[in-house]
């Protein structure tokens, strides 16, 4: 069967990607599916550990991970939304009122 | 049982200042009657306590803890009672004398407050028993000194001349409070028994013996250095003439009778740490016999009266150094060589300021140049100035004259037992000088026609009274003392003085390095053998007086046969430099103080706020303004912020990888 | 005697303080009842003060957090007791000399009293943590009186004050955790007790020398700040010359002297553990101070920063004697600090009435005064006589004594340098005094009158009473004497003494 | 032993109870009309959970399959969390009066902290991450829920950051479930994760970047200004008091208990972030001219001030600190990393309680320049003669001005004193400094804040001050200046902690 190793390689690139994608993209929505490519990576490996471990609790771990993820689209969509009627866009480089 | 009393000598005029500076301003007079009757009660009081301790052997002595292991008390032995009687005596004659000169004045009270407060701090520093008060009061009356100069505040000149005077005085007084400091810890390192009074004189004069002989010559000088600038020494003199600028009543006082004295009286009073100490003495002579002749030269081209006076002082308490001085020599008979003619000078310059003061008071001017012929209006005051002219030359059977005569006959001995002729040399010639500048003085103002329409009239007895006691004192004293008995008893009352501490001169001048006190005595019996020589040594200051002043009245007088501009001009360097002084005011005003002293403040206070403070605020600035660059990380980007994660992060993996490494190693 | 007097004598104000911030119009009758007290019962306390040497006296002692060690812990002996009067007196004079204050009144008189709960927490107060908790307290009210009533450029001075001064406390701070806790790790006993920690310092056991360095030169920056001591004034003068008159006065007569109480308590008896160098060290540093500070004095402009610079100066005064360490110098400083004390509060007070009444500072802008305010003249001339030691007046004694304790381990060349700032003091002192006051008057002041009465008596009780202890010193000075016995010889503590 | 569900509801009553109260909460807010009650219901709930929370037995051990422990940390930190909810909430009647939408703001709060209160009890990874994220989700909604620009603008870069940072906390998570092969932070504590190679530390370094976003420090301290300043006032009061503690919480029980083996690499990595957060947060704060964003820094300075207490309790097995010379086991018996953990708890209560007070006062001014129309409504102008103005609001502030700058006698000053004191017990010399310097150099912020209320003149009239933020100052100040008092019960009970815990 498949390595371990595959698996968090496999993890890790996803990780990557989705930080390379937090670093670069200004859409608001696109943020939003990076940082779900980031939780969905390390629910990977858990399932993988698990799979390869004695014990089911990386299975469980990553159930509650993907509803809690799938919460967090929600509260993160309304902010985009409201954010959207106030601003009339989502591109949060226009977005940065706040700093310094 | 007088005694029992002395510390009212100081207590009654501090009483009387305190009442007049409260009430002075709502009594007549200025309330100037308390200070007059506490000084006259501190006479009676010293008149009643010399009857009982001369001429016994006892000394009065009264003392009490003051703080750590300094005391304060009094002691009253020879020295010091000659010196209550002066002052006491001659400050109730001017404060009476000022009753009528100073009257009017807005200021009086504060005058006679004043007056009081310095009448006090003086004889408190006569009585004292030991040098931290001696030193105490002479701080006080320094004081009262800078009050009475700057008494007319208002006049730039006063208070410029106040200021100076305390300023000059007190580079001496800190030379004083060093030499005691230094003696403080000398007497520490012998290890005294635990509660006795390190600064005591009776301590001090045990244990001269004990400290080490190049200590005690630094010590003996850097008090002398105090005695310099209190008794107006060379280099320290610069002060006595602008303080000229006081009321005449002040200058007759503190400037001439009393305070400017204490210097000499501080080197009388230490006498025995002088003459233990190598060289000190020497140094003394010189200085003295310097100054004497220096000042003289000064006093003959003034033309400001009182200016006149203040020199011939300088010029006197040189000789009073010189008298002290010349101990080295011929030992402790010296003081009481000093302390006569500080006390005849006392009497007689006292009087030289009151006349000169009452003759301001009519003329309303200090210019010589304006008076003349003062003679025809004013005679008590003409004549009383002639007897203290005479006395000050040294007329044979003034007083002055046996003082001086005494003075320079001992600078002879000394000369001769090889210690150096300058000294003799200096006082002989400023003996002349006196003469000149004295006559010069007396001719200018009372003789001749008048050279300008002042109104003419005769001071009030409240001022002639003083005028003529004193006068009487200064012309008999010397003849009462001496005459009709083989040895002045104030030589020996006063020269004796330290026999009463038991201190040995034999001893100490072994410390000291003086081989010669025997032979002095040898020599001055073979001195009187053959005559001859001897009297020419006691003529010729006569010869020199008397010259001196008949030159005077050949310049000056109605007999007058040549003018001063036969002999000088207007250009003539000398004359320009003795009427510039010497261009001291030059070197010491406007280069030391002004340029050095002031501009290394200056210096010092560009380096404050440049470097010490400048550092502080540079330092705050740099984290000010590193936290203006460092706010601009925060752009508000969320891309640069998820950016600043992963950067952290890696930045920190391999920090920590590498510390790892660095331990494991 | 009251028990708990310390405490009383500490609450007092404090309270006072309270009800003076909604007194409205009547604070100032509260803070002169709240800072009077005060000096009732110190006075009775310096009364009740048995003078033997190592006897903390009116001692309390409650614990506090004792997980960690703290105690509630005061006491006074002859360090301490002469501040706390020398406070206590101050107090009420600044409280009469600032009875006209209108700005705030409330408030500035509310400030005043926590001054003075601040400065007696400080003079009293045996456990670390307490000592540091007032150390820092007294900061408040003075920031807030320079920077609410102060001059033009308040805000640069308070803030620079208030942080200069902070981080001194805080390396202190950070000293007294060192003695703290090497303290308790090699004897099993947490404790902030400052004589059990001091006294340890001299078990080489527990300290090693290393650290002994590192924790004494941490507690001497604390205090030399505070003192001030060249090259840690530049605050001082900036805070003065800021700073309202009442500020200033208290600023010099008692918050220095913190720095001074430091040195005696703690930094004298540790000397002879840590290193003899360091005693000539300070005094070179004392020395530094009083030359520099008294050149610096006679470059001014503005007298009152003339007079900040002449604390710098005298100040120099306290911090050789305690270097010099001998029994005199020793002494001596600690008078020094009770004379500066009384000295500069009316020299400031002149700057601050000449301030008020002249409308200006500038020594080079007034003339003449004299005229036109008699009795201010004589007041004013009799501090700045006490100031640059005329005998008679406290400051001399306290010199003297300085200077002859201090000579013994001293090279010369110092004494002869020491010596020649004394003239310029002098010279300083007299010049301004013949700018100011005399000389023909200056028109724009001939309308000029004498201040008002209650500045008057302020300055001449002060006057009387500098007057009173430079002739009869031994008051203080005997006290001091076995202090300065303590202070040299070894600490005891609390439990030695038997006091708890 | 097994225990009953009583025994549950005995031990987790605070729990139970403020979930029942939201969800209750949630029902009757459908119906209701004048929604004012839900404020008071919720004071209510908070204040009756307090003693729950102090009542409960903290003996029992470990509960729901020992996922759940109820030990003295998790409930220090509960009560830490019910009084700052419970002020916020005080401030929240005045807020948020005749709101519409008030219940939902009472109900996040209410969620998030329950959020919050299991964290601190949770033992398990999964435990642990379920109430992180509770507490996340509830605040971020909070942070954005004025619905004006600049809120919206803070909730979304808080709720991308917030879930980036979970994302990496989740990762670790998974690497450390993957190389000890449980989720049990006991268990994984008897892991030797040293051998095992790099996976541990970058599982390490990820956790603490999930950590130290709640915690704010430097460099995952980016979102806090940005979301303090945007937020509603009393949110970021919330914000900074609250959930930055249970950052704290979970990063005590993960990475103190269950990565104990890798104390040597957090340790580093702890003694760098400290430096650097401490430095930076006052640094940033220096020009800042908005009085929140000022807070907000100075709450990141904490961060590291805090943190401290990490370096301390890593420091002993260090090599760093025996070169020292300096003892590291106190022969009283109390270690040298009880005492940094006891000290870091206590700076962590003080500072609670001073931030919300701060905050709160700075919402009493923003809500008056507001009023007045002010621009921007936090700047620090409005703060001028705030002494006459609103007398209480300006003592209050300045209380909690002086506690948060150190001066005595206020909790911070204690809080300070004990961790620079553990620093130096520890030996950490550099560190003590480095902690003075900065809180010196934090005065001049501090300071101008005091200027501007006491000291400029006024600008403009007296205003009345709401009653409910009044009331929410008070409580907190006396908090402030009580805990100072009476520190002795304070610090036996975080000391009980501590010893708990390690």
């Amino acid at each position: 069967m498949v390595p371990l190793v595959l698996y968090v390689l496999l993890a890790s690139a996803m990780f990557t990607i989705g930080l390379y994608g937090l670093m670069t993209q200004r859409n608001g929505i696109k943020l939003m599916m990076c940082v779900e490519i980031l939780l969905n990576s390390a629910n990977i490996n858990l399932v993988a550990f698990s799979s390869y471990l004695p014990n089911q609790n990386g299975q469980v771990f990553a159930l509650f991970s993907i509803a809690l993820a799938a919460a967090e689209a929600g509260v993160g969509f309304a902010i985009l939304i409201t954010l959207y009627r106030l601003y009339g866009t989502i591109e949060l480089d226009n977005i940065n009122s706040l700093r310094w | 049982m007088y005694s029992d009393y002395a510390y009212l000598i100081v207590a009654l005029p501090i009483l009387a200042f305190v009442l007049t500076i409260f009430l002075g301003w709502h009594l007549p007079k200025g309330g100037g009657f308390f200070t007059v009757l506490a000084t006259f009660a501190g006479f009676i009081l010293s008149f009643g306590i010399l009857r009982e301790i001369y001429p016994t052997n006892i000394i009065v002595h009264q003392s009490t803890h003051w703080f750590a292991n300094f005391n304060v008390g009094i002691l009253i032995d020879p020295l010091a009672i000659v010196m209550l009687l002066m002052v006491t005596f001659v400050c109730t004659m001017i404060h009476t004398y000022a009753l009528g000169y100073m009257d009017g004045d807005p200021g009086l009270a504060r005058y006679f407050a004043e007056a009081g407060l310095f009448t006090a701090a003086m004889l408190g520093l006569v009585y004292a028993d030991n040098l931290l008060q001696l030193f105490i009061f002479w701080e006080l009356v320094g004081l009262c000194s800078y009050l009475l100069i700057g008494f007319w505040y208002r006049k730039p000149s006063a208070a410029s001349a106040a200021k100076k005077a305390f300023l000059v005085t007190r580079v001496g007084d800190v030379m004083f409070l060093a030499g005691i400091v230094l003696l403080y810890t000398n007497m520490m390192r012998i290890g005294l028994p635990e509660g006795t009074y390190v600064l005591q004189f009776q301590t001090i004069y045990d244990n001269l013996v004990n400290i080490p002989p190049d200590q005690l010559t630094w010590i003996a000088l850097l008090l002398f250095g105090g005695a310099v600038g209190k008794s107006g020494q060379f280099p320290l003199h610069v002060w006595l003439p602008d303080a000229m600028e006081g009321p005449t009543t002040v200058s007759a006082m503190i400037h001439a009778a009393t305070m400017v004295t204490a210097g000499v009286y501080l080197v009388a009073r230490m006498f025995p740490l002088f003459y233990a100490a190598p060289h000190a003495l020497t140094v003394v002579a010189l200085i003295g016999a310097f100054t004497a002749l220096f000042a003289a030269t000064m006093g003959i081209v003034m033309f400001d009266i009182k200016r006149v006076l203040a020199y011939s002082t300088v010029s006197q308490l040189g000789y009073m150094m010189a008298g002290l001085g010349v101990g080295a020599a011929v030992g402790a008979g010296a003081v009481g060589v000093g302390m006569f003619h500080l006390i005849g000078h006392s009497f007689f310059k006292a009087l030289l300021f009151l006349c000169a003061g009452s003759v301001i008071h009519a003329v309303g001017t200090n210019d010589m140049r304006e008076m003349g012929g003062v003679l025809k209006s004013m005679k008590w005051t003409s004549l009383t100035m002639l007897a203290g002219s005479l006395t000050l030359v040294g007329f044979p059977l003034t007083t002055g004259f046996f003082s001086k005569e005494e003075i320079i006959v001992k600078a002879f001995e000394y000369g001769t037992l090889g210690n150096g002729w300058l000294p003799y040399i200096f006082v002989l010639v400023a003996v002349l000088l006196t003469a000149i500048y004295t006559f010069r003085l007396w001719f200018l103002t009372f003789d001749g026609e008048p050279r300008s329409d002042y109104h003419k009239h005769e001071s009030p007895w409240v001022m002639l009274g003083p005028l003529v006691i004193l006068a009487l004192f200064a012309l008999f004293m010397g003849v009462g003392l001496n005459v009709g008995q083989d040895e002045n008893p104030f030589y020996t009352y006063v020269g004796n003085n330290f026999d009463h501490y038991g201190v040995d001169f034999e001893e100490l001048a072994v410390v000291g390095g003086h081989q010669v006190v025997h032979e002095a005595e040898a020599h001055g019996e073979s001195g009187e053998s053959h005559g001859i020589f001897h009297t020419i040594i006691h003529l010729l200051p006569i010869v020199f007086g008397v010259g001196g002043i008949l030159i005077a009245a050949l310049f000056y007088s109605r007999w007058k046969r040549f003018d001063s501009s036969m002999i000088t001009t207007e250009r003539d360097p000398l004359r320009h430099l003795l009427l510039k002084r010497y261009y001291q005011n030059e070197i010491y005003t406007l280069w030391f103080a002004e340029k050095v002293v002031y501009g290394l403040s200056l210096l010092f206070n560009m380096i404050d706020l440049k470097v010490v403070d400048g550092t502080v605020n540079k330092i705050s600035e740099l984290l000010v303004g590193f936290g203006g660059s460092v706010r601009k990380l925060q752009t508000g980007m969320i891309q640069n912020y998820i950016t600043a994660i992963v950067l952290g992060l890696a930045v920190l993996l391999i920090l920590i990888q590498l510390t790892i490494m660095e331990v494991a190693i | 005697m009251i028990s708990n007097a310390i405490s009383l004598m500490i609450a007092i104000p404090l309270i006072a303080a309270v009800v003076a911030l909604f007194a409205g119009k009547a604070a100032k009758y509260v803070a002169l009842i709240g800072s009077l007290v005060p000096l009732v019962i110190s006075l009775q306390m310096f009364q009740a003060f048995e003078n033997k040497a190592n006897v903390m006296q009116f001692v309390e002692s409650y614990d506090w957090v004792p997980s960690i060690g703290v105690k509630y812990t005061v006491g006074v002996d002859g360090i301490g007791l002469p501040l706390v009067l020398l406070s206590t007196i101050v107090s009420v004079m600044v409280v009469i000399y600032s009875w006209g204050e209108s700005k705030r009144a409330n408030q500035f008189f509310a400030l005043l009293l926590l001054n003075e709960v601040g400065i007696l927490g400080v003079f009293t107060a045996l456990d670390f943590f307490l000592f540091y908790i007032y150390w820092e307290v007294v900061l408040l009210p003075m920031f807030f009186l320079i920077g609410v009533w102060g001059g033009p450029r308040k805000d640069y001075a308070a803030i620079k004050f208030f942080i200069y001064t902070h981080v001194a406390s805080l390396i202190m701070l950070l000293s007294i955790f060192a003695l703290y806790f090497s303290y308790s790790a090699s004897t099993g006993v947490r404790t902030f007790d400052m004589l059990t920690l001091i006294q340890a310092t001299g078990d080489s056991a527990i300290f090693s020398p290393m650290l002994m360095n590192v924790l004494f030169f941490g507690l001497l920056f604390g205090f030399l700040v505070k003192m001030p001591a060249v090259p840690f004034h530049t605050w001082l003068p900036d805070a003065h010359v800021e700073a309202p008159t009442a500020g200033s006065v208290l600023l010099a007569a008692l918050l220095l002297k913190m720095g001074g109480y430091g040195l005696f308590r703690i930094i004298v008896p540790m000397l002879p553990n840590v290193s003899d160098k360091y005693i000539i060290l300070m005094a070179i540093i004392g020395v530094v101070s009083i030359v520099y500070g008294g050149f610096l004095a006679l470059a001014q402009k503005d007298l009152k920063k003339m007079v900040a610079y002449s604390s710098v100066s005298h100040m120099g005064f306290v911090l050789l004697g305690a270097g010099a360490f001998t029994w005199l110098s020793v002494q001596g400083a600690m008078f020094q600090q009770f004379s500066h004390g009384l000295i500069t509060c009316v020299l400031f007070m002149s700057a601050g009435t000449i301030q008020h009444t002249a409308g200006t500072r500038v020594i080079a802008e007034l003339g003449g005064l004299a005229d036109r305010m008699p009795k201010f003249t004589v007041l004013m001339l009799a501090g700045f006589m006490a100031s640059l030691g005329l005998p008679g007046m406290c400051g001399f004694v306290a010199e003297v004594s300085v200077l002859a304790g201090a000579y013994e381990p001293l090279p010369i060349y110092v004494l002869i340098v020491i010596f020649g700032s004394i003239v310029v003091t002098a010279g300083y002192h007299l010049w301004a005094m013949q700018k100011v006051m005399f000389g023909p008057i200056l028109k724009k002041y001939l309308d000029l009158k004498d201040p008002h009465s209650y500045e008057l008596l302020s300055m001449s009780i002060l006057i009387v009473l500098i007057i009173y202890f430079g002739v009869q010193p031994a008051l203080v000075t005997d006290i001091m004497g076995v202090a300065a016995d303590q202070v040299m010889g070894p600490v005891m503590t609390l439990e030695q003494m038997g006091v708890i | 032993m097994t225990l009953g569900f009583a025994d549950y509801l005995s031990l987790l009553g605070a729990e139970a109870l403020l979930t029942g109260l939201a969800l209750l909460m949630i029902l009757v807010g459908v119906f209701l009309k004048n929604k004012n009650l839900m404020g008071y219901l919720s004071l209510a709930g908070l204040a009756i959970s307090v003693f729950l929370v102090m009542g409960v037995d903290m003996t029992k051990g470990a509960i729901f399959y020992g996922t759940v422990l109820v030990d003295p940390m998790s409930q220090f930190f509960k009560l830490i969390f019910v009084a700052v909810s419970f002020i916020v909430v005080i401030a929240g009647l005045s807020r948020y009066k005749d709101h519409p939408a008030q219940d939902e703001f009472y109900v996040l709060l209410l969620f998030a902290t329950v959020g919050m209160m299991v964290v601190a009890s949770a033992v398990d990874l999964v435990t642990l991450f379920i109430g992180f994220e509770l507490a996340s989700l509830s605040t971020y909604a909070m942070a954005g829920f004025d619905k004006t620009k600049e809120n919206l603008e803070a909730a979304i870069k808080y709720f991308i950051f917030g879930s980036v940072s979970s994302a990496f906390m989740l990762f670790g998570f998974s690497l450390l479930y993957g190389l000890s092969g449980t989720t049990k932070i006991a268990e994984i504590a008897n892991v030797a994760l040293v051998d095992m190679g790099p996976a541990t530390l970058v599982a390490l370094l990820f956790v603490i970047a999930g950590f130290g976003f709640k915690m704010a420090l430097v460099p995952f301290h980016m979102w806090a200004p940005d979301t303090y300043t945007g937020a509603p006032t009393i949110v970021a009061a919330f914000l900074a008091a609250g959930s930055k503690k249970m950052g704290f919480v979970a990063a005590f029980r993960v990475i103190l208990v269950a990565l104990v083996a890798l104390r040597m690499e957090w340790f580093t990595a702890f003694a760098i972030l400290v430096a650097i957060t401490m430095t930076l947060g006052n640094l940033g704060a220096i020009w800042q001219n908005n009085v929140k964003r000022i807070l907000a820094y100075s709450s990141v300075a904490y961060a590291g001030y805090i943190s401290i207490a990490f370096v301390v309790i890593g420091a002993p097995l260090s090599e760093m600190a025996d070169a020292k010379g300096i003892p590291l086991i106190d022969v009283e018996g109390i270690p040298v990393p009880i005492f940094g953990l006891a000290a870091g708890l206590f700076l962590i209560l003080a500072h609670a309680f001073m931030k919300t007070g701060a905050f709160i006062s700075a919402a009493v001014v923003e809500d008056m320049a507001q009023k007045e129309g002010k621009e921007n409504p936090n700047d620090i102008e409005n703060y001028a003669g705030l002494g006459q103005r609103a007398p209480i609001t300006a003592f209050c502030m300045l209380i909690f001005i002086f506690s948060l700058s150190g001066i005595p006698i206020t909790a911070g000053f204690v809080g300070k004193f004990l961790v620079f004191g553990s620093a130096v017990q520890a030996g950490l010399i550099w560190l003590a400094v480095l902690a003075v310097l900065n809180s010196a150099l934090s005065l001049y912020y501090y300071l101008r804040i005091i200027m501007y209320m006491y000291i400029k003149e006024p600008a403009g009239s007296k205003i009345a001050e709401p009653k409910g933020y009044v009331v929410a100052q008070l409580v907190a100040m006396l908090a402030v200046i009580g805990i100072a008092i009476y520190s002795e019960t304070f610090f036996q009970f975080a000391q009980r902690a501590a010893e708990g815990l390690l």
